[in-house]
């Protein structure tokens, strides 16, 4: 087992990785910005060394300050978080040749996954379901009809050219692919003076569905089940839970070995998620793998029991999967508290905490790394808690999260708890019948 | 012992921690110690975050500055409010401090000498690189502040110049 | 179900209460005296009524203040935590008399479990094994020979008029019988000029293992395993855990069946708790049944995954219970946080907390009614908070309250914090290894 | 109906949080109305309780009373600044506030009567037991704070009596 870990990050999951390493008995080493001298991270390790200005890419992105801080602490390992470095394959690679061991992908992996259309091939070659669509731009009519009979109705035709939701169009049978056609080709050359198409399914209703994995230096590879992070806004979660509400032990088993064929197709080592799309008719494609921890990574701990950042650095430093697939028992949900104003378009609110009081009690979990006089940066994202429910049912979950949320009082700053409040009282929400599109029309 | 077996135990050695081994085999003998320098960095910051949390008594979780500084860098603060009129040079990145390009030359600067801008002052080392740390300011050398060797964390005081 | 619930307490089961309640949808009164008008459960509750003056016969403890109380705010139940009220027969008789539905026992099973003797010869009726002794005082030297034949050695000798370790003498074998009786009566003479004595087992390095038990209106009893509540001083429990390190599977089969037993015998409808003392050889004994929520019902909660104070509602509403016994899955350890100097030899601090800042995590649960700012009252008890871990097993529970504890910042007052942290770096409780006399040779 | 429904139905509904229940049937009809006091008092109490977290604006974990007092209470608090010469009477425990000892005898005291020590001033009910309050100051009552018939809490103020 490693001796000294470093910590590449900051806020929150530095925090968390700390607390891990001193209950396995592991030395840790924050590193840390002047921006964040102050804060509980560096406060709470063994070792704190000051890498840097406020500005992330002269500290938390740079490579060199990091491995220098690495060297003259004589840590043996990095742990990267997510975010800053966790899916950087120079970094990874820069480790390896330092001979200290990056709790992540491997360069290669992270390559793999990086790339989008590399990380599809693979997918496709391993027996992944992608969202299929053309190769490239379509030629004309008859190519894209062809086309759209193997990728099945409906499909979504979209210029190659096109961005903020135009140059775009559904169509839902074949004999309107022609009037589709025709359209879009003008609309797209008129606004981006390109006509070229290209098609992909059409994903109706589309859920964000994720699925845990783990995978050993041994090829052993199990998944740990889903998480709905379908509650987005502008492609930020807002909130996830687990089981999702949508999910079905048929489905549950599909998506789990379809993300163990994605996991053992690139020998993957460590903890990772693969994100999938599933649409009403639940029919699930995948989108991509995170190769690191994930901030939604709590929800699944709460259901499973399991420490997943200790998993993770079990599986860096060598060890074996020995258990199998984990299922939830629980039902777990977890808000994002950013210091964001919901009442302004969500604008951050930087500034200094002056009260914070956290609620407590049976099935609830606070991470956070702030404090009353905490002086939120705006160097760095405005998430600044996570508060983590857990209950016997989703309805008890919801009910929980209302409480909880009725009794975290933080003032100094603007923050999304009043967001969540109504949300937890959203008939839809409730029902859980909702898609990645919720927020569009959720009227705070 | 080959190289290869020699490398992996000195590479063995500097990450174990102890400060000296020594092997003797028949017809061969080795000696590691490990480098003073990362020793002396580690204990220093040990010694700080150790302080235990119950000892503390004013408000902990206030706005005070909690590990930061390492004791050079407190010590030099506080002579620099005697000697307010001097100027600190801090270190613009994290890495070794070196005096000198390599250790058989001379000092870059030392105490007296008269700086001015773009002078080479000293170098920190970060990755094997070698960056040479030239003068923003202009003045005489009154101190300096940083063994020879030395790790340095980002922002530490190095030199205390005289700028009049 | 109840519309509104009164809560005759006060400091974290109030706010505990509360928060069960606001999870299940039901209304809450908070009564407080004028010490308590700063504190949490006044500020979260939906109501708050002044019932008297900081001491608690005035206050927490008169019937007419309490009842008034819940008469002018038309609450249909009363919750009367644990302390207090809680096990006061007049108090639940008057519930009665007032048609609002205590939370607890009826004052049938509450007198009959308050009185010891009574208590026992039910528990002996029902089968549950009682600490064996002398009826009374023993007549002569012969009769202390033939009980002790009876009870078994080793048993010991107390003086009827004894108290504070004197005049009581442990006999291990028939040959020391004689010797034993004449100097125990010379000094009990001497000591307490009242040479009478009586007999009881003598219970050989005794835990403190109690199972917690729930029954319904209709008969039917469960138990949900036990918790060692060893770690005491001066009665006090400091310390508690589930499981105990000193069960088998064997022996908590046996002990549960012995609890269920002495539930079923009062018919008691609640949940309610049957403390035994259990000797080195894992014979065990009853020694009363507390007939309210403990303080420590959290460990339970954590491993069972049941929301102890719901349930208790539920009982109360007459609601059946449904599952059966219910067993540890993970290990949970509570410290009791109070606001006393252990290096003063446990010395209340009351006074004003500055600075508070709790831990959090997997894992990590916090009740507690205080915050910075709050102005620990001299009035009631010392206990400020319930630092409660669960993990897999209890090595990794002992870790994470080392770190938690080392976490947990609280200013302005003496706590035992510095206390539990040094517990759990004791060898001896880190193996499972102590019984109830345990604080008197540990060093702190 | 029995007179037994009639009292459990009567119960029922002053549990109920109605305010009114009718009910005709062929040759019987009953009216039964929520006791008025209870409703008021919960009112308050739910007025004050229910501002919501988020609208405080001051720190609100801190020493400031939080809920505390009633409406009257705090009316009563201000003007007592005004009137600082002024007594102020509390009620000495919870419980429903009399004016008189039963619902056709006069109020005990009016506006600008003069108390002394040990005059009875109300009564004040709690469990079926009416207890008799009495004067602890010498003086000439300026207010009654509380309506007759109505709860207070412990510590409520009652009345206004000047002792000059």
């Amino acid at each position: 087992m490693f001796k000294k870990i470093l910590i590449a990050n900051r806020g929150e999951i530095a925090l968390r990785i700390i607390r891990t390493c001193k209950e396995m008995g592991i030395k840790t080493v924050a590193v840390y910005s002047t921006a964040d001298k102050d804060s509980l991270p560096v406060r709470f390790a063994d070792e704190a060394v000051c890498i840097g200005p406020a500005q992330s890419a002269l500290s938390y992105l740079s490579i060199p300050s990091v491995i220098a801080a690495a060297e003259i602490t004589n840590a043996d390992a990095i742990h990267p978080g997510y975010g800053f470095l966790s899916e950087n394959e120079k970094f990874s690679k820069v480790c390896e040749e330092h001979d200290i061991k990056f709790i992540g992908a491997t360069p290669e992996q992270i390559a793999g996954m990086g790339d989008k259309a590399n990380a599809k091939s693979t997918m496709l070659k391993a027996g992944v379901p992608c969202i299929p669509g053309s190769k490239g731009l379509l030629k004309d009519l008859p190519d894209a009809i062809k086309t759209a009979e193997k990728v099945k109705y409906p499909i979504i035709l979209k210029a190659t050219a096109g961005g903020g939701g135009k140059g775009m169009r559904v169509v839902w049978k074949v004999e309107d692919m022609e009037a589709a056609w025709d359209a879009t080709r003008a609309e797209s050359a008129a606004a981006f003076g390109n006509d070229g198409l290209y098609m992909e399914k059409f994903i109706e209703e589309p859920r964000h569905i994720e699925i845990q994995v783990a995978g050993d230096q041994y090829g052993n590879a199990i998944h740990l089940s889903e998480r709905d992070c379908s509650i987005q806004r502008r492609h930020q979660k807002l909130v996830e839970e687990t089981p999702s509400p949508f999910m079905t032990d048929a489905l549950r088993k599909k998506m789990g070995a379809a993300a163990i064929k994605a996991t053992k197709a690139v020998d993957y080592e460590g903890v990772g998620t693969v994100e999938f799309l599933v649409d009403k008719h639940r029919e699930f494609y995948f989108m991509e793998m995170n190769t690191r921890i994930q901030v939604e990574h709590t929800i699944t701990e709460e259901v499973t029991n399991y420490d997943l950042i200790k998993e993770q650095i079990k599986l860096a430093a060598g060890e074996k999967i020995t258990g199998g697939n984990l299922f939830p028992t629980m039902h777990a949900i977890q808000c994002r508290i950013n210091a964001e104003d919901p009442d302004a378009n969500f604008r951050p609110s930087p500034g200094k905490i002056l009260t914070y009081h956290a609620p407590g009690g049976h099935g609830v979990r606070i991470d956070t790394h702030v404090y009353a006089g905490y002086e939120i940066s705006p160097h760095y994202d405005s998430m600044i808690s996570k508060l983590i429910v857990v209950a016997q049912t989703r309805e008890e979950a919801i009910k929980k999260m209302k409480r909880a949320l009725d009794e975290y009082i933080i003032e100094g700053v603007k923050t999304t708890i009043p967001f969540h409040q109504k949300l937890m009282e959203d008939p839809k929400f409730i029902e859980g019948d909702f898609n990645t599109s919720f927020m569009d029309t959720f009227e705070y | 012992m080959n190289i290869k077996e020699i490398q992996d135990l000195i590479k063995f050695v500097a990450k174990s921690g102890v400060s000296e081994v020594e092997i003797e085999q028949k017809d061969f003998k080795i000696v590691i110690k490990s480098d003073d320098k990362k020793k002396k960095f580690q204990e220093q910051i040990v010694v700080q975050a150790a302080a235990p949390v119950a000892q503390i008594a004013a408000p902990v979780i206030a706005t005070a500055p909690v590990v930061a500084e390492t004791p050079v860098a407190t010590s030099a603060a506080a002579e620099q409010e005697e000697d307010s009129k001097y100027i600190t040079v801090k270190s613009p990145m994290i890495g070794t401090f070196y005096r000198s390009s390599t250790p058989e030359k001379p000092p870059f600067i030392v105490v007296g000498d008269t700086i001015k801008l773009g002078d080479a002052i000293c170098i920190i080392e970060a990755m094997k690189l070698f960056n040479e740390i030239e003068a923003e300011v202009t003045g005489k050398i009154v101190k300096v502040l940083v063994d020879d060797s030395t790790p340095v964390q980002y922002d530490q005081p190095l030199f205390l110049v005289d700028p009049s």
